[in-house]
């Protein structure tokens, strides 16, 4: 599995470009981390993965597969992209039949064993008859993470998976990429929660208006927490903290 | 005197109300002057370029509606006299009158209530339907339809593009498209349903009950001025079905 | 009996309602750019007056039927305006039948969808006739001509139009609201006036 | 005002379990409470009861106990909102923009237009409440092109300019960067003293710079309910449903060499 971009510029108006000459490469079993400030293109670069979008210049080749050329319900069959609103896609009137949606679409002959391979990963067993809305919101983000896990796609691609999730939660998302990555899956998530991702990351690019600004493996990026600060990204409260302390008891 | 939206308002009803009663030939002669108001008169200007754009070409698609019925109805309604040979078709002059009586009124009947609309932004349409005594709610109501509007098709690009990824079949034969309607509109109405509840006990957390007294004081020079027009107007009509 | 009737205005009309009212509003005008982008043939016009109509009631679906043509008109079609009686009595049927628990079975849905499409039908028949002599540019213009190229008046033309196409718009519509409200979550259920006539998951 | 809730409990439908179980706390007047614990352990369920939305919009649910509010017992929960009293914003902050104002200006009056307060007064209050939570500049722009950040800020100031006794705030610091939730800090601390604030969090940043009174809830259940000496010393219990690791690295090097360690944290705000 991979994905490769070259070059890629990308604008919903001509003149304003979202992105610009933007270029990666990620190969199996890979992590990679995108960080940035809102709007710099972050969320745009999702859609362009799996056609969604097709790009203004450049080209992005997802497992060899042209984007540009493959339509969005055969690139979902090798990327599985998930957006930041649940309520977007949430339908069904049980979080096992919203999950089993997307391997349906697919025609995956072992749906149901994926579905339920899915709702034990993120830990929704117990919800599985439920109304998805009668769940709690951090629920419900668990879900569309299931929704993209059952589609059986050697790649994953996240928006802010983490967002408004507490600890709880977050812990359950570590533990079942962990687990998806010894499978051989790979991973493109974009988030601000680097301190959560960090472990889990192979490379790290930074991107500001539009362009790759930093790009490197993740063991790197600690040392160079100043870069970060730069395009808006900030280390938790209590690691500041502690490295104030630190710079206060050696003066 | 002042010409406000509530004599804007009775100028429109009553030039409607007048559509129903004239001759084609006035009702024609009445569009001219519709657009020159829209054009040079300031209480009907319109709200922006786009507007404007609007406002002309519906007038067009009326005119062409128009073309249509009397073409129509020449061809359909055999009375009268043959007028005209057109290949195998016989062209009727009953059938002209008759679509000329109808395209006329619609023509001015539409264009009438697009004059008034065409300038009266939507939150001056709300304001002035709580004037003439629709309670708060409908106001309300109105202003938060249209808060719903400006997001809905953003939503729905969204909820489409969520679903398109999910490997939806959006471009498949008919019957997997009808399925596919319903995987794109109950996501957008699921979730639009629990968020207008959660609204809804926001308004009420803000102290909205929906009886609060308007803001502004009804005007009243308006009010005297579309009460004229309407007067005048009904003499007018009453006078030239008199004579008629 | 006025009384009860103002208590049923005030409960489908809360200020909690209010904002469901106006979505349902935005539906019917937008559901246009659903159908139009999957390339389906149907109107779905009322589908947010019906779905108000199952959740709220009668009343706050006559509201929403009626400001949404006032809308359209606002946003430029003034001849939405002329289409307010068919609105109503969407609105108050569709009210009406949901509260006697059409909408817990397809098979009534299906029934109230016909009797729907043959009443709008009845209704906008003389308002097309007599304003646009049966002429709107639709699609469905070219059978009134057919009806009438056949020696039937304006009137019986529109109106045999409307009987064939209406219901079927009529069905989907209600088929889509049955489906829409068929599984309601259970914490929704009890924040709708009209949710007890349902068939539900609830819990 | 203060509030007081005796053994409250509460559950959304007769066959369900409790969402809240047998709350007993008291706050102060003026005094600010932090309701801590992870997802559906019941906080807004808590701060909806106190507004009186959750009697008034879940006609189902049962509840039992008193809550008490300022002079006014309310057995089980007050049964309507009790606006202007009681301000609560919800954790949605875009839903508690009105969508009927095209201005943040208008926006924030709302509140005011439903009390029915005299024009010019308005006026003043509105700039006075703008200028309160630094808004002063957005005055002007409409809501809903606002960052997440700044709608959070536009919401406070509505409810702040009716002068609430109470202020219920939901997850405030939720999906806010670190910028904002130093002005969200400054914003809380430089409150009214006779304002009462409780606010729901899953993380402790914001409730160990702001509050002087902790509610942990697990499962619906009181864990704890204190002042911050006690809630500070027991943060090792709270492990496996709050964050306490990097905090409890913190706190005794704090408690250590920097004793009013308020000002260090100040400190490390403004300098990022």
């Amino acid at each position: 599995m991979s994905i490769s971009a070259k070059g890629v510029d990308f604008s919903y108006q001509t003149g304003s470009p979202v992105l610009q000459d933007f270029t990666m490469d990620l190969r199996r079993g890979e992590c990679i981390l995108m960080v940035g400030r809102n709007g710099a293109g972050k969320s745009t670069f999702l859609k362009l993965l799996n056609g969604i979008l097709k790009p203004t210049k450049g080209e992005i080749y997802i497992n060899g597969r042209n984007t540009a050329t493959t339509p969005t319900s055969e690139l979902a069959g090798h990327v599985a992209v998930t957006f930041q609103n649940p309520g977007d896609q949430i339908f069904s009137p049980t979080v096992r039949k919203e999950i089993l949606f997307g391997p349906r679409n697919l025609r995956r002959e072992n749906a149901e064993e994926l579905t339920d391979r899915a709702l034990t990963l993120l830990g929704l067993v117990s919800k599985a008859s439920r109304h998805p809305y009668d769940l709690l919101p951090a629920e419900r983000k668990l879900l569309t993470i299931a929704s993209a896990v059952a589609m059986d796609t050697p790649l994953l691609a996240f928006d802010e998976p983490t967002g408004g999730l507490s600890q709880y939660e977050r812990e359950i998302i570590s533990n079942g990429l962990r687990q998806l990555k010894t499978d051989g899956r790979s991973f493109f998530i974009v988030t601000h929660d680097l301190d959560f991702f960090l472990p889990l990351a192979t490379q790290v690019l930074v991107l500001s208006s539009g362009r790759v600004a930093y790009s490197a493996p993740a063991a790197e990026l600690v040392r160079n927490a100043h870069l970060l600060r730069k395009y808006g990204v900030t280390l938790p409260l209590t690691t500041r903290l502690l490295r104030l302390l630190e710079i206060d008891s050696k003066s | 005197m002042r010409f406000g939206t509530a004599s804007k308002f009775s100028f429109s009803f009553a030039l409607a109300l007048l559509a129903f009663f004239l001759p084609w030939q006035v009702s024609l002669s009445f569009m001219p002057v519709i657009v020159l108001l829209e054009i040079f008169l300031s209480p009907f200007r319109p709200l922006s370029a786009g507007a404007h754009k609007k406002f002309l070409q519906f007038i067009g698609y009326l005119t062409f509606l128009g073309v249509l019925i009397v073409g129509m109805n020449g061809l359909l309604l055999k009375s009268g006299e043959v007028v005209l040979r057109l290949l195998w078709f016989n062209i009727y002059d009953g059938g002209i009158e008759f679509g000329l009586n109808v395209a006329s009124r619609l023509l001015l009947l539409s264009s009438a209530i697009l004059l008034f609309f065409v300038s009266t932004p939507i939150k001056m349409l709300a304001d002035f339907l709580g004037h003439i005594g629709l309670s708060k709610k409908i106001v309300t109501i109105i202003l938060l339809a249209t808060f719903y509007l400006d997001q809905l098709p953003q939503r729905i690009t969204q909820v489409f593009w969520a679903q398109e990824a999910r490997g939806a079949p959006v471009r498949s034969n008919i019957l997997q498209r009808l399925k596919s309607f319903f995987s794109i509109l109950a996501p957008l109405t699921l979730s639009s349903l629990v968020e207008s509840v959660d609204r809804g006990m926001a308004l009420q957390l803000r102290g909205f009950q929906g009886y609060a007294s308007l803001s502004q004081p009804r005007d009243l020079q308006d009010l005297k001025t579309a009460f004229l027009i309407v007067f005048s107007s009904l003499l007018a009509l009453l006078s030239y079905l008199i004579w008629k | 009996m006025i009384q009860s009737v103002k208590d049923q205005i005030r409960r489908e009309m809360s200020g909690a309602a209010l904002p469901l009212i106006a979505f349902s509003m935005a539906l019917n005008l937008s559901v246009g750019q659903i159908t139009g982008a999957l390339k389906i043939p149907v109107y779905l016009d009322s589908l947010g007056t019906v779905l108000s109509a199952v959740l709220l009631g009668p009343w706050a679906a006559v509201v929403a039927g009626c400001l949404s043509n006032v809308l359209a008109a606002a946003l430029g079609n003034p001849t939405m305006m002329f289409f307010l009686p068919p609105m109503i009595a969407i609105g108050v049927f569709t009210g009406i039948v949901a509260r006697a628990g059409w909408f817990r079975k397809s098979s009534l849905c299906i029934l109230g969808g016909v009797i729907q499409g043959l009443l709008a039908a009845g209704l906008s028949a003389p308002i097309s006739a007599h304003l646009f002599a049966g002429t709107t540019m639709g699609g469905a213009d070219f059978l009134v001509v057919f009806f009438r190229s056949h020696g039937y008046s304006i009137f019986e033309s529109v109106l045999f139009q409307g009987l064939l196409m209406d219901p079927v718009d009529k069905v989907i519509t209600y088929l889509v609201v049955f489906s829409l409200t068929r599984n309601l979550p259970g914490r929704l259920v009890t924040r709708f006036p009209g949710a007890s006539h349902l068939s539900t998951s609830g819990e | 005002m203060e509030i007081t809730l005796d053994r409250f409990s509460f559950h959304y439908a007769p066959s369900q379990q409790d969402v809240v179980s047998g709350i007993t706390m008291g706050i102060p007047k003026g005094s600010c409470c932090a309701v801590l614990g992870p997802t559906g352990a019941g906080k807004t369920t808590l701060l909806l009861a106190i507004s009186g939305a959750l009697a008034a919009h879940y006609s189902s649910g049962v509840g039992e106990g008193e809550i008490a509010i300022g002079p006014k017992v309310f057995r089980p929960m007050p049964d309507k909102i009790l606006f202007p009293e009681v301000g609560l914003a919800l954790q949605e902050s875009h839903l508690m923009i009105s969508g009927l104002h095209e201005t943040v200006r208008g926006e924030v009056g709302f509140s005011l237009e439903n009390i029915g307060t005299d024009t010019k007064v308005k006026e003043e209050k509105i700039v006075l409440a703008m200028e309160n939570v630094g808004i002063l500049h957005l005055a002007e722009r409409n809501p809903f092109m606002l960052s997440g950040g700044e709608l959070q800020r536009v919401v406070l100031a509505a409810l702040l300019a009716v002068q609430p006794a109470v202020l219920l705030l939901d997850e405030p610091s939720n999906s806010l960067d670190a910028e904002a939730t130093a002005m969200l800090v400054r914003i809380l601390r430089g409150l009214h003293k006779n304002t009462t604030v409780v606010f729901s969090d899953h993380q402790l940043d914001l409730a160990i710079l702001v509050a002087d009174r902790f509610l942990v809830l697990q499962d619906g259940e009181m864990v704890f309910f204190g002042e911050k000496k006690p809630f500070l010393k027991n943060l090792e219990q709270f492990k496996g449903f709050l964050p306490v690791d990097q905090w409890s690295k913190v706190i005794p090097q704090l408690s250590r060499k920097h004793a009013p360690h308020i000002r260090l944290l100040s400190r490390l705000l403004e300098i990022r």
